[in-house]
């Protein structure tokens, strides 16, 4: 048997296996499709202090190997969270990571402060990168903003944070630094690349807010490169985010230094890629004689890098 | 939920337009008219998402689901070209249904172009109830039409072309409002529609004037069809606080027109 | 006839293709291909004040839908290229545009002055932004170094001046703001973005340098949302660069604002792109009636933009 | 310089291996042996360049050219199920050649597995210019030789496989090795060669210990293959001021084994 467990401070996972928040709803759109049990860690949809309806339509666009959204964060706000999606949630074996969002710094503290009686929440993953919210992005561009954030959120649980970062700025390590300083115990990368797409017939965006978030196969060689970064910086535990779609992608991605890796995108289309990519994990272990999935965490050979 | 299915046939029905078999001994019998499929087409990552398409017909004899489209882009053209005997990857069945009323006389059947797609199956189901059927159907030009004559099976039809080569020149929404005119029944007929946007805009339009009840089946865009994306919102008529949109895949497709906003 | 001419400051061009430095070569790569003539400007491969071999292989990655590279500006420095490639492009009819690079501040103006007293010269692209030679990136992530670079190159020469940015940055209106205040007459955008690749059989980087610069129709959408961003924030042209594979995908970019676009990654595997680009722009121009392609040039439609 | 050809039959000739034949009849007559050519294999952007193939034979009688490949990877298995009349998008001809010294009595030609693709035109060259040959080819096991009754009218066959199911038992090199030591001639001898990497790197240090002027094909990874991208980069044994690698698709593929180092 291959031990496939890894460890975010804390926080134990069955294995590396994680939903990107937003692409796996809230658990129980998948409920017939995957052993949601099997999964390492369940993230569920930013949710914020009050409701939001979200986004006019048009919200998304297909492009060749990715996808445009502008979702804008549509969720019930935290109280009706705790009523309408929490049971389900409770009623599952892994690890339930409650993802969180404010338009102010108070925000954030408010969602986990309403959250910190609940049962059944493994931790928080802090949405301090979604492009699609006015000044969403100023959270994880600003190191000042996040630090304080992050210590703020510090001080009100015990639960482990995780800060999910945005690729859209010039040094995502001074952010991830900043997080870590705040007292996050892992960070989270990438959030959705920003994006547009234009109908040449009408010549208007095809999205209802002229942007929006790339994210799929095609941002995976960038967040690669971000995952690498962030874990020859922090000491703290990179999660893998953008365009995982495989086992093999997933595989890259925990050479290059990630703990665990969130998959997002590809549920949409292969709504059990979560459950293949646990299975194609196990395979690669095998067949490359890994006892412990750990022992891939990092094992990167530079050696021969020529820069 | 995710099935492995092999194609019994693919044939071209109209101008453009496919029928495509494939076998499903437990979809079949468990679908409703109105809910639809989503088809990975292609393991090419060109085309990412799914794809999807009303359920046109159910055979429960042959174990075989029928779906009706027409080849608009790569998709629909790639699944065109497939043969018998090819898989196709399918999620399904997806969202709601139409419902049928126990005091309607009559149900108004409203389709422009491939909105005619859900049609078949629920006639069946609308037979099966006793429920009297009446196709209003338009499409551009006379090739465009499918499958008259299993319509005709089920309904009275009014058929109507845009360059007026068969039946009412015009569109199909002048030629339902002038039968309405003319028409007594109003009050026990229920309007069931689906096409694209304009129609769907005068559909509405009508319903109100003649005060009708009228289930529509929406077709927005779709990343995923089960709730996962919140990509396909369809504006509310009455937003209610922190909430203005329905989800096409999961409220829908199929809504009562007054609940709804129609937009492009 | 359509007239297909823009103009980029004072420098007239019969059509608004361009070709992206390092991916055209010096341009005689294609004589057997394309009618060099036939193309609005060709840009040349990056030249520096001293010659280069450039990185060690592995320099490139296939990738789906975009590559990597990590070629190191391998050039034979600006005094041979003066005698070893100008005088075929002196040869030619259309505008060839010198793109130049230095490793330091000098550098840049250095090769400019060089280059004064030769003819055939249309114009320079200073390339700030080529992620893969060490500090390269500094010229196009700091505004302050970017102005002054473009005001000293301003002051040696009087020939157009096109500053090419990274998007590897927060803010690229920011930067762009800089040289546009530095006195140059365009911005070009985008360089490629920093991505990475991992051979998960030998746990290597698959490039030599481990991360390197993702091109192609993969960064479409991210160039496309640069260069709305640019062409809303600044009064110069913008150039638009990045995954452009065909007609339809430039006619995005002159819609979102770009006066002219270059053609890259799609050269290695169509080399006649710049040909059926052009002639793609005619036809899409007769048939929606439009006369000068150059009123398509920023006709976005945002009326119903949602925020 | 890019040629829409249509292909003319594709049939397997060993393991794995199929032999392409396209029509091309300015082709078939400029090319020489060394050169290769750059396929657009297929529309689907998940593969985005074309792939290189080394000229394998000519046919001026019928107009067509041949390559012969491994179906390794999704291009080359895309090609080997192509069949007659199917288009290709081609670049080419591309690269050096072969170069025949006019001194030389006796061509040695060394391949490993699919690096004997370039070898069929070039024996054909050899022979009209009335140069003896002989062939040490090397494969993993017998069924992956390729065309050795073809090989054999120009040639004196020498085989080795890894498992000794035909032939020497060994690798290629360690057989050339071992006909070197025992015979006289190699001064009047030269090496052609074209393999993996490993077998380049053992060549080299044959053909220096007999003293041996060796022409090497290399197959590097190549994004374009006509020298836009500099992408191809092989390092020079005795790099110049400024410059230490030479491109494989413009200044080689064919290179004097002496000038570059053999990396992975
Ligand atoms: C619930 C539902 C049921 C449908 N049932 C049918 C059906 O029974 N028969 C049929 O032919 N078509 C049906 N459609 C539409 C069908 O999904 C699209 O025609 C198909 O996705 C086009 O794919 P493509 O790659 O061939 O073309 P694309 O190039 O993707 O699109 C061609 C055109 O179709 C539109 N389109 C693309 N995706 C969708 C989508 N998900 N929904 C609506 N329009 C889209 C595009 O905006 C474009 O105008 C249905 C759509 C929905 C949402
Ligand atoms: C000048 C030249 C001539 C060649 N001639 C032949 C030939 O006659 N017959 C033949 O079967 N193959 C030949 N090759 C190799 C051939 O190009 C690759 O096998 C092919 O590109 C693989 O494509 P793929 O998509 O099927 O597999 P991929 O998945 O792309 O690659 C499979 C394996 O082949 C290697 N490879 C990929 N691209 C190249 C490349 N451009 N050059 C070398 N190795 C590569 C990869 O590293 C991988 O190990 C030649 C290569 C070069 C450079
Ligand atoms: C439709 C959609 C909705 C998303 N919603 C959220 C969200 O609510 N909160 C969040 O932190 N990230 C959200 N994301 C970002 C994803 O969690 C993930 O970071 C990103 O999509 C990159 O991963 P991928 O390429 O695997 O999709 C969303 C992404 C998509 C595509
Ligand atoms: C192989 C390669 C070499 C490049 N070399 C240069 C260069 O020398 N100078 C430069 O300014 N940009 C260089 N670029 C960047 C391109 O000019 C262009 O900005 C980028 O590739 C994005 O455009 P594309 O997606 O159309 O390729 C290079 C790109 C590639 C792929
Ligand atoms: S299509 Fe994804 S939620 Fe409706
Ligand atoms: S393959 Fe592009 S330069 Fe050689």
């Amino acid at each position: 048997m291959i031990d496939l467990s890894v460890h975010i401070g804390s926080l134990a996972l069955q294995n590396p296996v994680m939903t990107a928040s937003g692409t796996f709803g809230y658990a129980d759109e998948f409920k017939e499709i995957c052993d949601l049990n099997d999964i390492g860690a369940i993230i569920t949809k930013t949710v914020t202090p009050h409701p939001r309806p979200g986004n006019p339509p048009r919200r998304i666009v297909e492009l060749p190997y990715g996808m445009l959204n502008s979702i804008g964060l549509p969720n019930v706000g935290v109280e009706s969270f705790i009523i309408e999606k929490m049971p389900f949630l409770q009623t599952l074996k892994t690890n339930v990571i409650i993802n969180v969002a404010g338009t102010d710094e108070e925000g954030f503290v408010f969602c986990v402060q309403r959250l910190e009686d609940v049962s059944g929440i493994a931790g928080y993953e802090l949405n301090f990168s979604c492009p699609n919210v006015k000044g969403g992005t100023s959270f994880s561009s600003d190191p000042g903003i996040a630090e304080r954030v992050t210590r703020n959120v510090r001080k009100t649980t015990r639960r482990p944070i995780i800060a999910k970062l945005t690729p859209n700025v010039t040094s995502i390590s001074e952010i991830g630094r900043a997080c870590e300083n705040g007292g996050a115990d892992a960070v989270s990368a990438i959030n959705t690349v920003v994006g547009m797409a234009i109908d040449i017939k009408t010549r208007r965006p095809r999205l209802s807010t002229g942007t929006g978030g790339y994210s799929g196969p095609a941002i995976k060689p960038i967040a690669l490169a971000k995952v690498f970064e962030l874990s020859r910086c922090l000491s703290i535990p990179v999660i893998a985010i953008g365009g995982i779609a495989c086992a093999e992608d997933a595989i890259e991605f925990l050479i290059a230094g990630a703990t665990a890796f969130q998959v997002g995108t590809v549920n949409f289309y292969e709504p059990d890629a979560t459950m293949t990519i646990k299975k194609g994990l196990e395979y690669y272990c095998q067949k490359n004689n890994i006892q412990k999935i750990a022992d891939l965490i990092g094992s990167i050979q530079l050696k021969e890098m020529a820069k | 939920m995710v099935r492995h299915c092999t194609i019994r046939s693919v044939d071209q029905v109209a101008r453009n337009t496919y029928l495509l078999s494939f076998e499903d001994a437990d979809l079949c019998r468990v679908v409703r008219a109105g809910q639809f499929l989503e088809i990975k087409v292609t393991q090419c990552t060109d085309i990412l998402w799914r794809r999807p398409f009303s359920i046109h017909d159910t055979h429960p004899q042959k174990n075989t689901v029928d779906i009706l489209f027409h080849a608009v882009g790569p998709a629909t053209r790639t699944l065109a070209q497939l043969t018998a005997h090819a898989e196709l990857n399918i999620l399904g069945p997806l969202g709601n249904y139409f419902r049928y009323e126990q005091n309607v006389r009559e149900a108004i059947v409203v389709a422009g172009g491939l909105g005619i797609a859900p049609f078949m199956l629920m006639m069946r189901e609308l037979q099966e109830r006793g429920i009297a059927m009446r196709l209003f159907y338009g499409t551009g030009r006379s090739d465009q039409f499918c499958r008259l004559e299993e319509f005709e099976k089920y309904a009275a039809l009014h058929l109507s072309t845009v360059d007026g080569s068969r039946g009412y020149q015009g569109v199909v929404t002048d030629m339902l409002s002038d039968y309405l005119d003319q028409s007594a029944h109003h009050h026990d007929s229920s309007l069931y529609v689906c096409g694209p946007t304009a129609m769907l805009r005068a559909v509405k339009e009508i319903a109100n004037r003649f005060n009708m009840a009228a289930q529509v089946s929406v077709e927005t865009i779709m990343a995923c069809g089960f709730g996962a994306c919140v990509g396909c919102a369809v504006p509310m008529t009455t937003p209610i606080p922190g909430q203005k949109y329905f989800m096409a895949c999961k409220d829908g497709p199929v809504f009562d027109i007054r609940e709804i906003t129609i937009d492009d």
